[in-house]
Order: structure tokens, then C-alpha cells, then sequence
């Protein structure tokens, strides 16, 4: 049926009504790397689009790590009569080309978290991927003591971003480990972001260091976990730094417990809400306020007005004035991630 | 309508129950009408031998049987009793055992496991779940079936897959006849066989028959078919054509009635 | 005495409803079953959201199977030979990442093209190869070789991370449309060929006094055959006209269809994935058969990777990972291709695929949470299968 | 050592050069000695027999010759020449075809298919790539030979996988007839046979010869081997133990070389 | 005449060496060339890294190869029919979900394993129920199960993320070792315990005229039996001790191995996989096989990732995931199982998981860059199934 937009439901199935209605679509990589998408950036971004206007539907696609698939779904939201696509791109080179069918079938693209490079992006709202590393890396410098040996273990190679996180976290740590100051003992990319890899490469890192290990940049929380259990396995957990990223609830709570140090918090509801307000304004043809952009990213293509956040170190210190004040999760989660 | 009640059992004694009544069977496979009208009848201690030209129904009719394969029409009586053969295991619980022509053996499997395949001799661990085999028994027992039919074998522990096709063959016999209580169907047993393998397939059969066991053979070889058969039945194109008492047969009259040279004869006699 | 070759007379005596009924009897349907559950997709998934069947959609969707189509027949084949392939999608990534370097590299984009073709053959070979004289079975041969490509993919663009491609012609193969009056002359070329064909291969038998299709018949099948092409092509032309892509796999899988199906390669294809022993008793080279078909397998997995990259506009070091593999066995399984070998045609791959990509396109328009997606695709890809196999119940009594 | 050389070309007239020599072939399979030492000969235009019990390596024997395997040791001689039969595919050149005990069809392809396997009749459309199958002419050269062979057939487009024992056994005399063009060898070629089809493969096999082919032909049936043989080979447990002239043989001195029951009697001849 | 049973004869003809030619030149080298490959990546690996044969090491190796292992032994049940599963990964991923949800709603440990082994069981039973009653090819019911599972995993935990495990008991299953002294005793009990099996077998075969193993042959094995095992049991107990994961794959390898070696239904089993209508024809309950099979797949995909969990202390959306499906069905057929069914045991995925853990555990250690672990494990998984199949190579002609 074509009955027209405006039932306000945010879930999929006002896609067949929406012909000629107010339709968002929004477009997130996986559900496998990080929790956050469809715990965080999903029900925020949906929520806050029904607070500003309930006359849009907001027609979700998730692409399963697959950029082919991200495609697709793209394709099929224009189809949907999307007017607006915020895109957090599985690939951030290859989804120029749904930038390209978007801007042919007039439809507005907001990259969100990810930067689509080389592509005629209308705006991009993020964090900044090579901080989330550099936030890491100065963490592992601030608290591994002089000589100490510090073991990397990465995000999939396969994802763009996993290689920023590195770069991000080289850019501090490589001096060092050239000075001296620190040593670096073992370094891995990890397939998949799989932890099962991930505790793989810790304990044959602790086997091969004997257990001298005085840090670890663990890319994530997924993988910080795995890494904890490894070093638990060796009396280590709590006595080594850890790092992490996404204040996964499983993060937070071994945070919380001590045998994890920090995660990188990316205060995914402001970054979704700032998204949302965007693109409601350019379905609803209203002009954009000049303090929700407040910078400009060169993304080969062209300057790309942005809204860029900071990433923001989470610890047991700050983590009520953080997360918790956010919103972010709750104490209660975080004792139990598993309700 | 068929000569098939013109059987030698047709005295003045007490007429036994048949074992197996076939009645007006017929099977179709997409194009090929297999099967027109096929009836016959065995009686317990009878050797029936079915006989008829390449493709002209023997091995479709002793599947259906042996419940390999079951009719589009026509009914089939076991003891009187009409039964659904719908699986092969359905006849082996009524006591019919069968060696198909194509012998249908598990090649990955040893010449001891084939014989006893689906009646291992065991021992219950666990009632209902854990049967160990008794390996030894069963190669025991095998020993002396497998001299009987007088025949060179290689290992007991040799796959069958690299048996000779006589091998295979008396394998395939062995089987049948180490299980076979009522009634045993054989689709040509002895079409791979020596002379003297033959020989010994033949005598088993009749000893089989004077133990009150039914028996349905089919063979092309007449000579072979008269040594053992009470009664002859004809399958032409599907359908049976003559159902003949042995010692009253002669060869001729039997190639004529599998060529269909001489229907009419046969009919009117 | 008589021979009696009952073929005429039995298939004169039902007349057409005679020779289904037997086809239906016997499970030789064909492609129909798979045709019949695509068609139950269409309708259900039309039903829900009303843009599924636009010629928006459709161009859609026949450039997303694209991909999948042309890993599905090079899969095809290698299970008709009763083989598998798990690189297949691997090997799509790394033609992928060669031609996008070379792109990069500015080189002529048909040597990119060409080099990037090569690289699969040569993969293709050496998995035949391995396959064939050394004897190692070909799951482990390609899972080897699957891991092996992907560890050479990422040593190309492992440090760059993603390619783009910025070469027009490239980027073309999966952007451009064939303008709506030749849609029209393909239509009339095609149906025109397949009746030229037809006819003289049936006058030919009668002829020889062969039985031979009755007049009704191949009128059927010509009519069946414009009406779909008329339909689909007109749906397209309502968009920008047929892709150029889908055109591309078409061709191939006529193609392929003819040499699997026509050709004395073909016939050995069947014979060696039917009964090994047998084909080599018959004195037919299955060494040579089975080398040509990994290499075959090898290049149709790079034309895929290569319309893949066009369609991306990029390559990355996630290039022919993710589902594709296990989206391009299914495609030729779907369709009916036995993975036991000697049963299948080409055709299937193609319908396999529309499947697939039906189900994908039809849930991603429909916009769902992800665990609803994944649990209707996997059921309605089990209604499709089970579709087909119910209908042709009876071939498993016949086959195998 | 063996009387290989006592046949009746071993007359007067010069001897024409041998078909086929086979020199002490041995072959072990794992723990089985299938041959032990195996000699024959076939010279153009005759018919041998081999013939021995079950398991006595018969079949092993005609796959060396047809290539499907190779000799432990020993010499194979085509011609004169000695020939490497390393695949079925270099026998097929020299004009040696074979009918196996289990027959070798694909299942999955029909009737016409399986009769030209390997050779199908076809237009070449690109020279070394693509030859396009000429069915209609296939179909039409098979109909004569498969009438000659007398058998009942579903239509020629029937996949062999539903095809009788019989008419199997059909579809693979008719290749080796269609394509042997020097030597045919036969492995119970009419084991599955019925009596109409018998008589016409042992006919076949007659007008073979005639036309100056060898033929070795395996059977048990001693009945069918003097009909159509020139020379017996006999076998016994892996090794050739007689070589006999047929017309100047019993029925019972044959029975016994096989047997082993007169292995004096016949050695001292 | 005469029926010469040559057994006997035979075997003693050559003497142990005798025999040893005899299976070399017959293929049967059971499990021998995996174990030689194993040896060789062993060496090649503690020759560039002397961490990798350390008690710590194997200990951690063993750990690694749990869940793998598990799964393997599922899937050569499944192999062995004839069939494929490509749905154990994702069961063992949403029997890990259904494990941490429970846990973390304080359900007593125990019942949470039970919990999390019945929806294995019950998945096991569909896909069989599937497969069998209504005849739908196991590839696409597992592959459409395997989407319907990653479904439920994500409805499951996609809202929660990654969820640890709190309960000490469901920790300590891969946490924990077996004291040394209980080590050393079960390798008294091992070698006492397969002496006294391996005597009474013999004897009662020889008490029955039967051929029987030559007292040489028997103290063979058991040396090599007693020596292996105190070997690695030394190396565990100079860490930690055996682990109890390790122990727990053991016992159901040799669980499994029995049943499959020694009971009827593991004969039918093998029967089936051989020949599936013969096995029919002999009365054999060919359906009720297939059904238990694909429950006890279900059952070992779940227990797999109960493992597995434990583990990694928690379950996520991404359990099940990656490489775990492939990684499993490479150990069974690295190990020497068919895909064709009927060859094959479970002691060969023990050993393939074993080859497979020992490649990514060393590539591990050497820390090298992704591409160079991909390309080498490819290349280690391609060498090793190549000897295999070229120490048996004489199988080829024998077999199939
Ligand atoms: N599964 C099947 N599908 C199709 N046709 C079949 C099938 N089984 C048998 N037929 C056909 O049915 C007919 C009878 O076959 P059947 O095997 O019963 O013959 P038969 O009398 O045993 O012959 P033979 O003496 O050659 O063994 C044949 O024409 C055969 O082609
Ligand atoms: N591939 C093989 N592997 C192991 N043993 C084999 C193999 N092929 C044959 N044999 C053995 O070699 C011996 C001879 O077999 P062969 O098939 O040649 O006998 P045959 O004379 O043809 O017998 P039949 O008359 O029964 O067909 C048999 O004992 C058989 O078990
Ligand atoms: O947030 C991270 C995301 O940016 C990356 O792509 O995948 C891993 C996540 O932890
Ligand atoms: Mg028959
Ligand atoms: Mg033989």
C-alpha cells in the first residue's frame, strides 16, 4: 500500500507505507565488532528522530560486515524514498559509490562515526578514529613504568578503522618504544575482531614474554575481555593495564572490578542525537543551525562540514560523571551486563 | 483369469495357506510402465522360479516384495495377511530375505559386517542405547556359511569393495540365506558364480525349501531353473504370461512362453 | 527378436498432459520448482512492500546477484564434477585487489581487466593441478588456497586499506544501462535465435525419423520465453534499461549452458561427476577435464571479483570475505545442482541466485532488526528448498 | 613352462603374429596375491576364453590389458611391442575396448551417452575448444546395433541409472562392439542375459572374429565357451594353469583344470 | 571346493615388517601420516620458537583446540553419513548465549549446561527431523539453520553485547587442572586399562580359532601408547598439570570412538555413509541414524561452545562466528574423513584440530603480520594434508 507516511513507528515495517512520506535511513557496519550500533546508536538515533519529528520513519538497516550488503541496503532505502541516508560505512573508500547513487537520486548523506572519503558527503558527524588510538596509546605511556614491555593487540586488519586505532596509538607509543623508555613485546592484528583469536595471541604473547608484560593496548573492550581472561589465567588480571574502547557494559563492569583500565568512551547518544537533529532538518527543508557543525574535514573529495566529538578516557574514576551522567548505561547494567 | 491356482499344490490334500500371494500388481516409473498385471503365488518348502526377457519385470516385482519399492496398484499377502511392504525393514520383521541383482552391498564395509549388517550379534551396555558388537562371534559364525558355498575368499577383514564379482556374489548369498526364515527371494544368485559355486547355491536352495522356507528365483540359465524349481512363473512386458508346473514343463515351451512366440498355446492349456 | 524403443509411441500416447504427468512422475521438472518458489517470494515480498517488483528494484536486484551469479557458475561447474570450491571468493577478492591496483597504477583498464582474469586461471590451475595429480581432496586444496589468498590480498592492500577505483571504464561495467530500444532488439534477437534453434534441431531429428518435439510444445516454449523477456525488459526500460552487468551474466550463463549441456567438454563434465571410474574407462582425460574445470572455476571467480569491485568502486582487504562463499555454493545448490556431482546445469546458479538475492533485496527493503532478517532469510530459504524438493519428490526414488 | 605355444596356430602355415601377449604378470592388492603368473595370448580373429573359479584373477587380469591397472611385474605385448597400459585411455588407442564385470556406465547419463562416452560424434565449432555434441546422429547410428542385440529398451534418452541388469549389460556390449576395433575384451558379457540375448552377444562375438578382431571373453558358462572359443585359458588361483585348443577339449577336462582336481593329468598332456 | 579363509596364513607369512608392507601398500595407515605431519609443523615450530613445545605451551594448545575439537568430532559423525553441517558453529554460538543468559540469571551452573545441551539437542533434531523426513538437502538446511541461529543469537544478545560469565563453576571448566599426581595415575589407568582390552579381545579370538594380534604386536602399541602419554602428561604436569577442557575432549573422543568403532549404531553409521540404500535393504532404520546423528552434532556444537565460553569467560554476538564453522569441518577431513561419507573416525578430527591448532598457536607465538599467517597456514594445512595423501597413496585405486 502507499498510504502515506506518518504513522510514526520507527521500526521496519513503515518502509512499505512511507511512499512519499518523511523517511530517514540509517545505515550501520555490523553487529559483530562492537555491541554499540545496535544497543546505543540504533534505539538513540530512532528516539531522537521521533522527539524532533514524528512524522518521519526511520527505516534501520545493519550490513553484517559486509560492504556489498551496505550497498544493497542503501539501494534499498532510496528505493524506500529515503530523503536522508546517515551512513556509518562498513568501508569507508567503497561507500563513495552509494554516496554517488545517493547524490544522483537526489538524496542527502550524512556520514556518520566513519568517514566515507573521497565522495561528495553533505555533512559527518564523528568521532575521531586515529584519537580513539592516540587516547590508548597515551594511556599505556602514562601507566607503564620505565622499561616496561607493552603488548599490542589489534583490531581486524579488514577494517579501516582497526588500522586508524593502530595508527592512532603508534603515533604516540613509537617514540617511546624507539627511546627505550618502553619495549615492545609482542604486536598482532586480530582476524575478525574475534576474542577467541584475540585470547589466541595473548597467551602466546605471555608465553613468549614468560609473563613480563607490564600493559596491554587491547583495540577494544570485545578484545580487552579476552585479554583479561588470558592474563587471569596467569594471576595477572588487575595487576596489568588494559585498555579498551566503547564502554561496552562488559567493559565498564571489569573496569569496575578493576582488571581493566580504561575504555575509550565514544558518547554515542550525543553523537546520534547530533545525526538525528541534521538530518530532520534537511528532511523538514530547515536551514542548519551553525552550532551543530563546527568544523570542516577534508575527506579527499572536498571539505566536508562536520560535526566532530571528543572522545572522552573512561575510568573508575570518572565513570559517574561520564557514562553514567550521560545516560550512557546504567550502575545496574553495568553490575549486570546480562539484563 | 491366470493359470496361477494350476500349481501342484492343487491335490486332494488340504491345500496349505500360500506364503506369498502376489495379486494384479502394477508399477509405472515416468515413462516406462514397468509392471501391467503381475500375480503369483509361493508356498511354504515351494521353489518358484520367475523367469522372463531382459526388462521384463522380474527384479521390479522382487522389489516390491522386499519393500524396496512399492506398487501403484495390486495387493500383496503375506501368510493370508494383506501387509504394506513400505520399507525393506517391514519384510525382513515378516521373515523375507532377498539378494538383489545388483547385490547392494556396503562397499566400505568388511565381508563380516556385510553379512550380519542390521542383525549384528551384541551385547546391551545400555538397554536401548549402547549395543557393543561381539566381532568374534560373528566371524565365528560366518566360517562355516561362507564353506558351505565353496568359495575363495580373501580375509573376513577385507573391505568388500575389492571382492571379485563371484565374491561379492556368495556374500550377498550368504546373507540371505544366514537370515532368510520364511520366504527368500533371489534376483539371479547365481549369475556371477563358478561352476561349482553354482552348485553349491543350487543345493541351498533346496535345502533351504526342505526346511518349509519359501523361495522365488530368478534366472535366465533354464537348466539351473529346472534343477531346483517346483513351479515356473513368466513375466512378459510386465505382465505374467504362464505359471507352469516344472515336471510337467518342458524347456521349449518355456522359452516360448518368455519370447511370447506361443502365447496362445500357453493359454489355452 | 523385436527391439521395441518405446520413446515415440509412449510420448505420443498422453499427448502433452501425458508427458508432464510423466515428468512430474518422474522429477524431471527442471528448473520449475525453483521457478515456482521465486515466483512465491516475489509475490509475498511485493504483497508486504510495493516497491519490490519496480523496475527500480529489479535493476537493483539483478546487478546485487551480478556477483554471486558469476561465483555460483564457476561453483556449478566444480560440483557437477563433484568437487567443491572454497576459494572461489577468495580468489574474487584478490583479481579484485589486482585490478584495482593496476587501475591505480593508471594501466590500460582492459590489461587490468585482462590481468586480473589471468591471475584467477592461474589460481584455477594450480588448485586443479593439486587437486587432480596430486590427489589432495579439493575442500583442502581450496580451504588452503582460500586461506593463502586472503593472507596475498592482505599483503596488497593491507596497508593502503581500501582502493578506490577511479578509471570510467571500470566503473562503467557495473553503472551503465543498455538504452531501452536495444533492450527491445535483444528481446526479438533472443526469442528469434532460441526459435531458429529449435526448429532446426527438431526438424533435423525428424529427419532421421528420432522422435521429436510436437509443434504445440515449441510453441509453448517460445511464447513462455517472450512474455518473460517482454515483461522483465519492459520493467527495466521503465527504470534506465537492462544493466549492463546483468546482460554480461546472462551471457555467460547461455554460454556456459550451452557448453555444459551441448559440447563433448560438457558431456565429460557429467561423466567424470557421475562415475568417475567409468569416464576414465571410457578412455575420456579426467585429469585434463578437471584441471580445465578449476581453471574455469579460478576465472569465473575473478569476473565476479571484478564486477564486484566495479560495482563497490573499490576494492579492500575485505574483498570476497563475509557471505559470498558460502552465497555463491548456495546459489548453484538451490537451484538443484547436486553437491554429490553429475546432477545440475548452470541455469540453476543463475535461479539460486535470484533466489538469494531476492530474499536479501526484499528483507533490506523491508528494513528489519538484524536477528529478524537473519532468521526469515534462513526460513524462507528453507521454504524454497523445500518447495522444490516436495515437487520433485519422486527423484529420489530414481537418482541416487 | 606352460603350454601357451600348444595352440592351433601352431600348425604349418606361418603364424601369424600375435594380437596380444601376456608374460608372467603378477599383481598383489595389500595382503592378496591376485596374480601370481599369468600368461596368454590372442592372435586376430580368434576367440579365447579365460575362464576359472571365482576369484582366480580373471577380472584383474583383463583390467591390465585394459589399462584400469598396472602389472607388479610382467610384460604386456601389442603387436610385438610392448606396451606401458598406464590409463584405459592409451588401451583405447591401440584399438582395445572392454566390457567390465560391473559394467563402468555413468548413471547419470542416458542411453546414447553412455554408448559414446569418449567418443561422441561431434562439429568441431572452434578447433581444440568447442565441438558441439551432434545428438540427432548419435542417437540415429545407435538404434541398428542396440536392435541387433535383440533387447527390450526404454526410450534412448532413459538415464542408465533405471535400466534393467539386463539391458546394463546391453548398453555395455553395444560400446565395445561400436568401438573395439582390434581386440574386445569381454567380462561375462552375458551373465545378466537372457536366452534371446545371449544368443545374439555370442553371435556378435562370431561375426568379431570374423572380421579379424580378437575377442577374450570371460565366462562361467561352460556351455557359451565352446560355442564361440577357439582356445581356453584357465586360471586357477592367480595362475594361467591350462591352455587348451576347444575343439580338441572336454567339457570335464576344463571343469577339472579349474577345479585343480586333475592338475597332472592336464600339465602332463 | 576348499574355502580358503588366507587370513591366517597370510599374516604370519611376513612377520611384523610383512605385515607393515602389506598395509603400507593397502593404505591402512589409519592415523600414522597425520601424525607425521604433525610431527614435522611440531619441529618446524620449536625450531624457530623454543616457547612452542613448552608445558605451557601445549597446555595452552590443548585449551585452544577444545571447542574446535568438539566440533569436529560432531561433524565427523555427520561426515561419515554422507552429509554436512553448517550449522554447528552457530549452535555452538547461540548454546553459549544460552548459557551466559541463564548464568547471569543465577540458574544453578549444572542447569545451565543441561539448558544450553537440550537447544543444541533440539536444533540437532529439527535439522535431522528436516534432512531426513521431508528430504531437503543437509547443506541448505544447516546453512539456512546456521542464518536462523546467528538470528536468534543477536535477538539474544544483540541489546546486551558481550556478557561475562560470573559463576565459578562454569569458569573453572576450561580454568582448571587435573593435579599431577591424577595425571600420572590416568596414565596408569589409560595403558592398564587398553592392555586389558586389547588381551581380552585377542584372546577370545584366538580362543575361537579366529585370526588374533601377535603378543609383539600388542606390546607395541602398548609402549607407544605408555610412552605418548607419559611424555605429554611430563610436559602438562610442568606447568599446571593436564587441563580438565583437555581431559573432557579426550573422554569423548574415546566415548565417540568406541561408539562409532564397537556398537551397532556406530556400524550403521559407517553402513549409511558406504551406501545408503544397501544399508536400507538390510533393514537398517536409516532415518532414525540420520536423526541421532544430527542430534549428537547438535549436542557437540552445543557442548563446544559451552567450552568455549568458558573460555573467553563470556559469550557475545559474535560467538560461533569467523572461522569456527570451516575450522571444524578442516579438522575431521584433515584428520583423513571423506566428505563422501563412510571413511573416516573420530580419532581423525582429535588430530586435525590438533594440526590446526598447532598452525595458528605457532603462528601465533612468531607474532607475524596477518598476510603472513594467512599465507602460512594455508601453505602448513596444504603440506600436511599433501603428505597424507601421499603416504596413502595407493588408497586411491583401492577404494571408491
Ligand atoms: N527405477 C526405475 N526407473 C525407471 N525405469 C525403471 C526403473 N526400474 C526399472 N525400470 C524399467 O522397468 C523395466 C523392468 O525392469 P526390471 O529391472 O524389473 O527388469 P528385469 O526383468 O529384472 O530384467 P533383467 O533380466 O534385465 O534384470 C525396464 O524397462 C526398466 O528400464
Ligand atoms: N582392488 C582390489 N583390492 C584388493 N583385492 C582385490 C582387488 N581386486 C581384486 N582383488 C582380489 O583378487 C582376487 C582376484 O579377483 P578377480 O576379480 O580378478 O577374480 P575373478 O577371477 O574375476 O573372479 P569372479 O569370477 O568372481 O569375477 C580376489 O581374491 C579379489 O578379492
Ligand atoms: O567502535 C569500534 C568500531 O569503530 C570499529 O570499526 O569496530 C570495533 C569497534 O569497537
Ligand atoms: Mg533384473
Ligand atoms: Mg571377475
Amino acid at each position: 500500500g502507499s498510504s502515506g507516511g506518518g504513522n510514526g513507528t520507527s521500526n521496519g515495517s513503515g518502509g512499505s507505507g512511507s511512499k512519499g512520506g518523511k523517511m530517514i535511513a540509517l545505515l550501520l557496519p555490523d553487529t559483530t565488532s562492537s555491541a554499540r550500533y545496535e544497543t546505543q546508536d540504533k534505539p538513540d538515533f530512532e528516539k531522537e528522530v521521533k522527539a524532533l519529528d514524528p512524522s518521519i520513519t526511520v527505516d534501520y538497516e545493519n550490513a553484517q560486515g559486509s560492504d556489498s550488503t551496505q550497498q544493497q541496503q542503501a539501494e534499498a532505502a532510496i528505493t524506500n524514498g529515503a530523503q536522508v541516508l546517515v551512513i556509518d560505512p562498513v568501508d569507508s573508500q567503497s561507500a563513495a559509490t552509494i554516496v554517488n547513487e545517493a547524490n544522483q537520486a537526489g538524496v542527502k548523506v550524512i556520514s556518520y562515526d566513519r568517514m566515507i572519503e573521497n565522495a561528495k558527503v553533505d555533512y559527518y558527524v564523528s568521532f575521531d578514529n586515529e584519537e580513539v588510538g592516540k587516547l590508548q596509546g597515551e594511556y599505556i605511556a602514562q601507566h607503564t613504568p620505565k622499561g616496561g614491555t607493552v603488548v599490542m593487540i589489534d583490531g581486524a586488519q579488514t577494517d579501516n578503522n582497526a588500522l586508524q586505532f593502530a595508527q592512532g596509538a603508534h603515533a604516540v607509543l613509537d617514540p617511546l618504544f624507539k627511546s627505550g623508555q618502553l619495549r615492545k613485546g609482542y604486536e598482532s592484528y586480530t582476524p575478525n575482531w574475534d576474542p577467541s583469536n584475540g585470547q589466541r595471541e595473548m597467551e602466546a604473547a605471555l608465553t613468549k614474554l614468560n609473563n613480563k608484560v607490564n600493559a596491554v593496548l587491547a583495540a577494544n573492550d570485545g578484545l580487552a575481555g579476552a585479554v583479561i581472561q588470558a592474563l587471569a589465567a596467569q594471576g595477572l588480571a588487575g595487576k596489568v593495564p588494559v585498555t579498551g574502547q566503547d564502554a561496552t557494559d562488559a567493559g565498564l563492569h571489569d573496569i569496575m572490578q578493576g582488571t581493566q583500565s580504561m575504555t575509550v568512551y565514544k558518547a554515542v547518544p550525543k553523537e546520534a542525537k547530533l545525526a538525528a537533529e541534521l538530518a530532520v532538518d534537511i528532511v523538514d527543508n530547515k536551514p542548519i543551525p551553525s552550532s551543530l557543525v563546527n568544523t570542516k574535514v577534508n575527506n579527499g573529495a572536498e571539505d566536508v562540514p562536520a560535526a566532530l566529538l571528543q572522545p572522552v578516557v573512561v575510568t573508575k574514576q570518572n565513570i559517574q560523571s561520564t557514562v553514567i551522567k550521560d545516560g550512557f548505561t546504567t550502575m545496574q547494567k553495568i553490575e549486570h551486563p546480562s539484563s | 483369469m491366470s493359470p496361477a491356482t494350476q500349481t501342484h499344490h492343487d491335490t486332494a490334500e488340504p491345500a496349505p495357506r500360500p506364503l506369498l500371494q502376489v495379486e494384479h500388481i502394477r508399477k509405472r516409473f515416468g515413462a516406462v510402465q514397468a509392471l501391467q498385471d503381475v500375480s503369483l503365488e509361493v508356498y511354504p518348502g515351494e521353489v518358484v522360479a520367475l523367469v522372463g526377457d531382459n526388462g521384463a519385470g522380474k527384479s521390479t516385482t522382487i522389489k516390491m516384495i522386499s519393500g524396496v519399492e512399492t506398487p501403484d496398484e495390486g495387493r500383496i499377502l503375506v501368510e493370508g495377511r494383506e501387509v504394506h511392504l513400505t520399507s525393506p525393514a517391514v519384510a525382513e520383521q515378516l521373515g523375507i530375505q532377498t539378494v538383489y541383482q545388483d547385490l547392494a552391498l556396503c562397499d566400505n564395509l568388511d565381508i563380516v559386517s556385510n553379512l550380519f549388517l542390521g542383525r549384528e550379534l551384541h551385547r546391551t551396555l545400555i538397554p536401548g542405547v549402547i549395543k557393543s558388537i561381539r566381532k568374534a562371534e560373528m566371524e565365528e559364525r560366518a566360517i562355516p556359511i561362507l564353506k558351505e558355498l565353496g568359495i575363495n575368499l580373501p580375509p573376513l577383514s577385507t573391505q568388500v569393495a575389492s571382492l571379485s564379482g563371484g565374491q561379492r556374489q556368495t556374500v550377498a548369498v550368504a546373507r540371505a540365506v544366514l537370515w532368510g526364515s520364511k520366504l527368500v527371494l533371489l534376483d539371479e544368485p547365481t549369475a556371477a558364480l563358478g561352476v561349482t559355486q553354482t552348485k553349491a547355491v543350487l543345493d541351498l536352495i533346496l535345502r533351504l525349501a526342505e526346511k518349509g522356507v519359501g523361495v522365488l528365483v530368478i534366472s535366465h540359465n533354464m537348466s539351473d531353473v529346472f534343477q531346483v524349481a517346483d513351479r515356473i512363473v513368466v513375466l512378459r512386458l510386465g505382465k505374467t504370461v504362464a505359471n507352469l508346473t516344472a515336471k510337467e514343463t518342458r524347456l521349449d515351451e518355456v522359452v516360448a512362453a518368455i519370447t511370447g512366440s506361443a502365447e496362445e498355446v500357453l493359454t489355452g492349456k | 527378436m523385436s527391439m521395441q524403443l518405446r520413446e515415440g509411441k509412449q510420448q505420443q500416447q498422453g499427448g502433452l498432459a501425458g508427458v508432464w504427468r510423466d515428468r512430474i512422475a518422474a522429477g524431471e521438472l527442471g528448473l520449475l520448482p525453483v521457478m515456482l518458489a521465486l515466483v512465491v517470494i516475489w509475490i509475498i515480498f511485493q504483497s508486504v512492500n510495493s516497491h519490490f517488483l519496480s523496475g527500480r528494484n529489479m535493476s537493483n536486484l539483478i546487478l546485487q546477484i551480478a556477483e554471486i551469479g558469476m561465483l555460483g557458475i564457476g561453483e556449478t561447474f566444480i560440483l557437477l564434477l563433484g568437487e567443491i570450491d572454497l576459494s572461489i571468493a577468495a580468489v574474487s577478492g584478490v583479481a579484485a585487489a589486482v585490478l584495482v591496483l593496476m587501475s591505480g597504477a593508471h594501466v590500460n583498464p582492459w590489461l587490468c581487466i585482462l590481468a586480473a582474469v589471468v591471475v584467477g586461471a592461474v589460481i584455477g590451475v594450480f588448485q586443479g593441478f593439486w587437486v587432480t595429480i596430486i590427489g589432495v581432496p579439493a575442500f583442502i586444496v581450496t580451504l588452503a588456497g582460500s586461506l593463502g589468498y586472503q593472507g596475498i590480498l592482505l599483503a596488497f592492500l593491507g596497508n593502503t586499506g581500501t582502493v578506490p577505483i577511479f578509471n570510467q571504464t571500470l566503473l562503467n561495467i557495473a553503472a551503465s544501462y543498455v538504452p531501452g530500444w536495444l533492450g527491445w532488439a535483444l528481446v526479438v534477437v533472443a526469442v528469434a535465435g532460441y526459435a531458429a534453434g529449435l526448429i532446426g534441431i527438431q526438424q533435423g531429428r525428424r529427419k532421421r525419423n528420432l522422435s521429436a518435439m510436437s509443434a504445440r510444445s515449441m510453441t509453448w516454449r517460445l511464447v513462455l520465453l517472450g512474455v518473460v523477456s517482454v515483461v522483465v525488459v519492459g520493467a527495466l526500460n521503465s527504470y534506465r534499461g537492462v544493466p549492463v552487468a546483468g546482460l554480461i551474466l546472462l551471457v555467460f550463463v547461455v554460454l556456459f549452458a550451452y557448453i555444459t549441456q551441448a559440447t563433448v567438454f560438457g558431456r565429460h563434465i557429467y561423466a567424470v561427476g557421475g562415475n568417475k571410474e567409468a569416464a576414465r574407462r571410457a578412455g575420456i582425460n579426467i585429469r585434463s577435464i578437471r584441471v580445465i574445470v578449476f581453471t574455469l572455476s579460478g576465472v569465473m571467480g575473478a569476473i565476479g571479483g571484478i564486477i564486484g569491485a566495479s560495482r563497490l568502486g573499490s576494492a579492500s582487504p575485505a574483498s570476497g570475505g563475509g557471505d559470498l562463499l558460502l552465497d555463491s555454493i548456495a546459489a548453484a545448490v538451490i537451484g538443484g545442482t547436486s553437491l554429490f556431482g553429475g546432477r545440475g546445469s548452470v541455469w540453476n546458479a543463475l535461479a539460486g541466485a535470484l533466489v538469494i538475492g531476492s530474499v536479501e533485496n526484499g528483507m533490506d527493503l523491508l528494513s528489519a532488526p538484524s536477528s529478524t532478517k537473519y532468521i526469515v532469510e534462513g526460513g524462507i530459504l528453507l521454504i524454497a528448498v523445500t518447495i522444490d524438493t516436495m515437487t520433485r519428490n519422486r527423484r529420489k526414488v530414481v537418482g541416487r
